[in-house]
């Protein structure tokens, strides 16, 4: 097993000892949700200088065992001897350094109280629990109380982990970097222990599941939709321990008969279609308006390409919760399959908009005094592939420096929460119907919003100010006069016609509600405001198809002209995330490769390994058809020859975009990422592990090609980590 | 059944503003508006249970899950898994 | 007169949201909706305007018109401007 | 007249020669509404100092005659003089300045471009016009055009210093300090020249009046309702040149209607109450929805005290205008007036929160870098007097840290825009009902938000979501658990009924949704939903009672203990603010009092000074019905005796308040106070001009107590200016 180093510690410096502690402690009653990551602070006293000096240093972890205070005083223990054990670069010195005391908090978000553990070297450890208040409790509660504190912060411990999403890079520009993360079920039988102790936690907490928050997508945490549920179903995907999860879960289902659609997502994931699809029909028999299980319906007849049958579905759940988000997302996204742009449009346009949640991330708790200067960024040495590992950072800066402006900030990257959801629903129908359509279905079923901005109504009595955080390219626009009018000679193929009225006649009160008296009841009525968010909206797909088609016009006269079209990775990686959001998914892929031909970039790398992810599903359905259908054919085996090299290629990219991100999250101290262990998961359940093992062998054995800046080490080491822990876990293929 | 008087405070496009006497604004569609209707004007507003309708869109509803059920929730003969 | 078919989306203490089969969603006060009425519920709406309180509330509003303007709008003997 | 000093023009240092005036051009975009104060660049050359180094300076101007570009040149020419004419001390060193070249922008709001005239000394003077882009358009301009740009740019520059709020401490914490504030009308027959022109302007752009912005009480402007409107009445009312404007509007009437209501309102101000009452009744013949005029019309009844009539119009002028805050606002009043307390929370419910909005202040356009450390803030010494001229910031800092912290932001001082007028809509009813009997009545027509704080519903589709920018207090403690907890236990009497569901059930959706369907035929189909603002003011009602309530009721221990009751300054002056928030005006007067016997503090003496003009109006209407009624009576003379002396103590009062302020604002550059003003002219016109003058003669002749800190110095010169500018405009009484 990879050993941890001290190059995998990042750190940060304290203003003064023991203050990240008092930090967190003042900022406990503003802990929302799921609260922070976990926080270690370390007291360190450099052995080779002569006067008896402590510093004090800190830095967040995940996924540590926080089942009881003695697992976290052994990895206390462990990280000091760690740091002990070998003298370091710090800050530029060489410095050995002995560490007295470490201190661990971690936050209980069921009772909101800080979870802490001190250990003294040499010497005991002793544990504290602190409320809000930043008041030690420890002396009222029980032991019995004391046992369910350490079950509940285990498992928000283990929430957090798991809803920390690691499609972000983990290197991003002022971001939390001085963070380790760590695979809490990689630790053998143990683990085995673990997992089953989270699932009993699970289970007894699940009626306090909203506590912990939830996504953007529904406006309140529901007993089925929370991150806890969220948390509970990566955890189980993740083991693949579906049969453990479908006990748990029918226990419940016994008390709260909407636990069933739990039930059918497990069986799902499961691969137990037939199982699921009577339990779901069962559970409506049941209750017809049950919003979430309708929903599970709905996404299932989408999958299945039965649009007609989703509609119904998607519909009956509008009906049932129209405050979600999700209900509408999926009624647009039936229309749209099913060439009804217009109904498309108009529920697009329905859609409760929810502007003040943001998607769960880590956060800094204790603010960088000195800003990067604090920080200590070890290079961890054990694992390394040159091309990722020794990325230089003042490459990127270049690059960013030298940006083509076009490219700057086009404001639907920057989209948040459900108005980035909306825009991804926007460009599917902008994808089928192509923007000048796009813009008569839209002149049909709109009055924009701009005829009516003087409109007294915009104002306190509509839904429509709940968009006012949207992206704020538009709404400034909007404000003054001049800047609107700019606005327009750049995107004035989106403007929709000029007004007639003007000056005015426009601003007198009483003469405008006359002329709306009078025409009201022609054209105006018959058709309905759009929001101004997704106003907005349209602003900004125009920004990017303006940018996109820019990108493919010059493209082709470049090729005609036989010249090379020149990027830079960053703008190469900024016209593949267009692309993506358009949904030209293969043009998108050739920007990415160029990217990533010029150099790493995380960013690149995740987006293209998704472009083969989603090429690969396609032969794959393509031939399950296809064999069924042509399996007399002559040309059968030829197909299956090509068909085969495809695919090959296909889960051999996969497996080196795997790699790669593993490799540079690793050297970001996290090593443990979901998301890349469940596509390796499926690579070994499609291949077979043994496969999969002389693969990364025969290209990643230590130190081939060290010229070409794709020397590697420690790569084999790192991929048995996750052999063992497929093999703990009996994950489909492990034993061929 | 419930009837009730509301005064049309402003009209705009497609939403118009309505104020019951006990000072209660309601966004309303003016779509559902009848014709002739100005700010200003004072409309009347029966409300019913509709029974009928409800009945009806119980079986079709109950018809796309007998639908779905039998389409993706039958033991079919799996087709052979080929494995290449 | 207007008659349309509307889903309870969903039963607030003072406010419901309703639907219309073209995907409108109307906030509505549950005061106005007929006894019995559940989520999932269709209700029918009917709209008219009504003459006969306009005329009324206009033959009132006039009246206040006219006691304003005799009480305040007249020119009446002024009491003299004490000057102390 | 009072000359302008060297001591009278504050500064602020420039980053580096000229970069105030690239802030502003980088700013210029950015520019809203009315747009900032006018900026004033000032390179400076010390004449003492053996280098021919230039620095940079800047202020802002308001009041300045922009009218052309020659007036402003003048005006730099003479500051020019000014600063060059004596030595003086420059951040405590002694310094005699010579001033090369001075630049001045003023921001046209009309056409959104800024005008600028820089003036090399010696040499000439040249302008420019700058647009939103930061570009130079002058070139492009016909002299016609140019004229009509300058027209603009006066007018804006009027309507700014109109409606920028001397209501505001001239020197609070934090704000804008490097301005000077002069009156552009008080410069003898000139004067009456830019009055005419200014009247011109309005009636020239009068249908671009909406371009310069509103207020906060309605959410769009309209013709009727804008900031060029409110200027204009401003100045009519401050010149009392009413047949002017009449002139003017009335030809405005002929091509809209609408102007009816500003007709009314300046036949008002001129008294001609039976004239105008006659206008608003042909008014709304012609349109019986003209929200302005019915709420004019509604006002004037509740000046009359017919709130039965009142009533009547605030209906109809809801009906007409259902979106603006003021036509619920006047509603709310009539209802409470005429003690329907149930209607008048129902309808203050109703009122459309606008929350975007802010009122016109002066805001910084060049931050200061260095901070405090970059502005010069010369003391006048040519009018002073002592206890208002010597007033010690250290002696207020003193205060504000030992601040009792029951004191410390109370959220009700806090509340902005329309939630503060709705605040005051409550209190008034609070005042007549008292707390007990509010809540009875809140429980009787609402349901309480936080019975359905669960509900998916508060999200996307209410307006709920409008009062997100409340206070911030109600919005945090309710994120979290805890905090909401301990909130509880010390507002406890104001929670509304304790949720019975708990916890399990509550949560689940469709369990909480059933129970819902069973209960809500009864008691809660009649109720309505409180608006979560509306809940929060509530509470922050709450706090302002129990601060008061523990005042009174120390009070009352203190005088039977024949104890001293001891505060600071500033203590009693929040308490003062308290008791006027709830409308316990003489308790508040005691505070103030109380505040002011302890040093000068320019908002008690403000607050106190509404007091005293409160209590004269009181006095006055109530004698005009006792003159009638009781003339015959035999206690005639005592009465009239009495009544006499209190009128007369209240004028020496209003006097000296006044007298104080100006003195105060003075001091901090601002010779521009129209409240002031019109409050003087109001004294001038009940008293005469000739026992004013006498009475400041009398009091405050130069140097009179040298000894006890009312030692004074130019304030009869100050006010001999006043005298000029009513001589000027014959305002009532300027002749007896």
């Amino acid at each position: 097993m990879l050993q941890a180093t001290v190059a995998s510690i990042p750190e940060a410096k304290e203003e003064y000892l023991g203050s990240s502690i008092v930090e967190r402690t003042s900022r406990l009653h503003s802990f929302a949700d799921l609260g922070p990551a976990d926080l270690c602070n370390i007291h360190k006293q450099s052995t080779t200088s002569k006067k008896n000096t402590e510093i004090g240093t800190f830095l967040y972890f995940t996924g540590v065992d926080t089942s009881n205070s003695a697992s976290i005083a052994a990895h206390l223990q462990s990280l000091a001897t760690l740091i002990g054990s070998k003298s370091q670069y710090w800050f530029g010195e060489k410095k050995h350094w002995k560490v007295p005391e470490l201190t661990y908090c971690t936050y209980n978000a069921f009772s909101k109280v800080d979870m802490r553990v001190t250990v003294h070297i040499p010497g005991k450890f002793e544990s504290h629990v602190v409320n809000n208040d930043g008041k030690f409790v420890h002396d009222k509660i029980s032991d019995e109380e004391l046992d369910n504190l350490w079950l509940e912060t285990f498992v928000s411990s283990i929430v957090r982990c798991m809803i920390d999403s690691d499609d972000d890079d983990a290197n991003k520009v002022g971001g939390l970097v001085e963070v380790r993360k760590i695979n809490p079920f990689n630790n053998g039988k143990a683990s085995h222990k673990l997992l089953k102790y989270f699932i009993e936690g699970f289970e007894k907490f699940f009626w306090d599941g909203p506590k912990l928050g939830c996504g953007v997508e529904i406006p309140q945490p529901s007993l089925i939709s929370n991150y806890l549920v969220d948390g509970f179903l990566k955890v189980i995907q993740l083991t693949q321990s579906y049969d453990l999860a479908l006990e748990a879960l029918q226990r419940l289902e016994e008390r709260e008969p909407s636990v069933i659609t739990l039930i059918a997502q497990v069986l799902l994931l499961k691969d137990e279609e037939i199982k699921a699809v009577q339990l779901m029909n069962e559970g409506i028999e049941k209750n017809k308006r049950d919003a979430d299980l309708l929903l599970l319906q709905a996404q299932f007849c989408m999958d299945k390409k039965r649009y007609d049958l989703a509609l119904h579905l998607a519909k009956q759940a509008v009906k049932s919760s129209p405050s979600d988000f999700k209900t509408w997302a999926i009624l647009v996204k039936a229309y749209t399959k099913l060439n009804d742009f217009e109904n498309a449009l108009l529920t697009l346009n329905s859609c409760p908009m929810n502007s003040h949640k943001e998607k769960y991330s880590l956060k800094r708790v204790v603010p960088l005094r000195g800003g990067n200067e604090d920080l200590h960024l070890p290079s961890p040495v054990d694992v390394t592939l040159d091309e990722v590992s020794n990325l230089q950072s003042n490459e990127i800066s270049y690059e960013q420096r030298n940006l083509d402006p076009q490219l700057v900030n086009l404001p639907a990257a920057n989209l948040k929460s459900t108005f980035a959801k909306a825009y991804d629903l926007l460009t599917e129908i902008v994808m089928k119907t192509g923007w000048e359509s796009l813009l008569k279905y839209r002149a049909k079923v709109f009055v924009m919003e701009e005829e009516y901005r003087k409109d007294k109504h915009a104002n306190g009595h509509t839904r429509k100010n709940s968009t006012n955080s949207v992206a704020n390219g538009g709404e400034n626009a909007s404000e003054n006069g001049n800047a609107s009018e700019n606005d327009a000679s750049s995107t004035v193929a989106i403007k929709s016609p000029k007004k007639e009225i003007n000056g005015t006649s426009e601003t007198s009160p009483s003469d405008a509600s006359t002329k709306l008296d009078e025409s009201y009841e022609n054209e105006f009525k018959k058709k309905r405001l759009c929001e101004r968010w997704l106003d907005n909206l349209f602003m900004l797909l125009y920004e990017d198809l303006r940018a996109y088609t820019i990108w493919q016009a010059e493209y082709v006269h470049f090729q005609a002209q036989q010249m090379e079209y020149k990027k830079t990775t960053l703008e190469w990686e900024i016209l593949g995330l267009i692309a993506f959001r358009l949904k030209h998914f293969k043009e998108g892929s050739i920007a990415f490769a160029n990217a990533l031909s010029g150099r790493f970039s995380a960013k690149s790398q995740r987006e293209i390994l998704k472009y083969y992810i989603m090429e690969r599903s396609k032969i794959l359905s393509k031939n399950s058809n296809n064999s069924s259908s042509q399996s007399s054919n002559d040309n059968s085996s030829t197909y299956t020859h090509n068909y085969t090299k495809i695919v090959n290629q296909l889960n051999e990219r996969i497996l080196e975009s795997c790699i790669k991100l593993l490799v540079w999250n690793h050297r970001w101290y996290v090593d443990f990422s979901p998301t890349l262990i469940n596509t390796l998961a499926d690579l070994v359940s499609k291949e077979g592990l043994i496969k999969i093992q002389s693969l990364v062998q025969a290209v990643y054995s230590n130190n081939i090609n060290p010229s070409d800046n794709t020397g590697n080490h420690g790569i084999t080491d790192m991929m048995d980590d996750l052999y063992t822990f497929f093999k703990e876990y009996e994950s489909l293929g492990f034993d061929n | 059944m419930v009837e009730v008087s509301l005064t049309v405070g402003k009209l705009d496009a497609s939403l118009a503003l309505l104020l019951t006497k006990d000072h209660h604004l309601i966004e309303f569609p003016t779509i559902l508006l009848p014709n002739g209707v100005k700010a200003g004007s004072i409309i009347k507003i029966k409300c019913d249970q509709d029974f009928e309708t409800e009945k009806e869109e119980q079986k079709k509803f109950q018809e796309i899950q007998d639908e779905i059920l039998s389409t993706f929730g039958k033991n079919l003969p799996k087709s052979p898994n080929l494995k290449i």
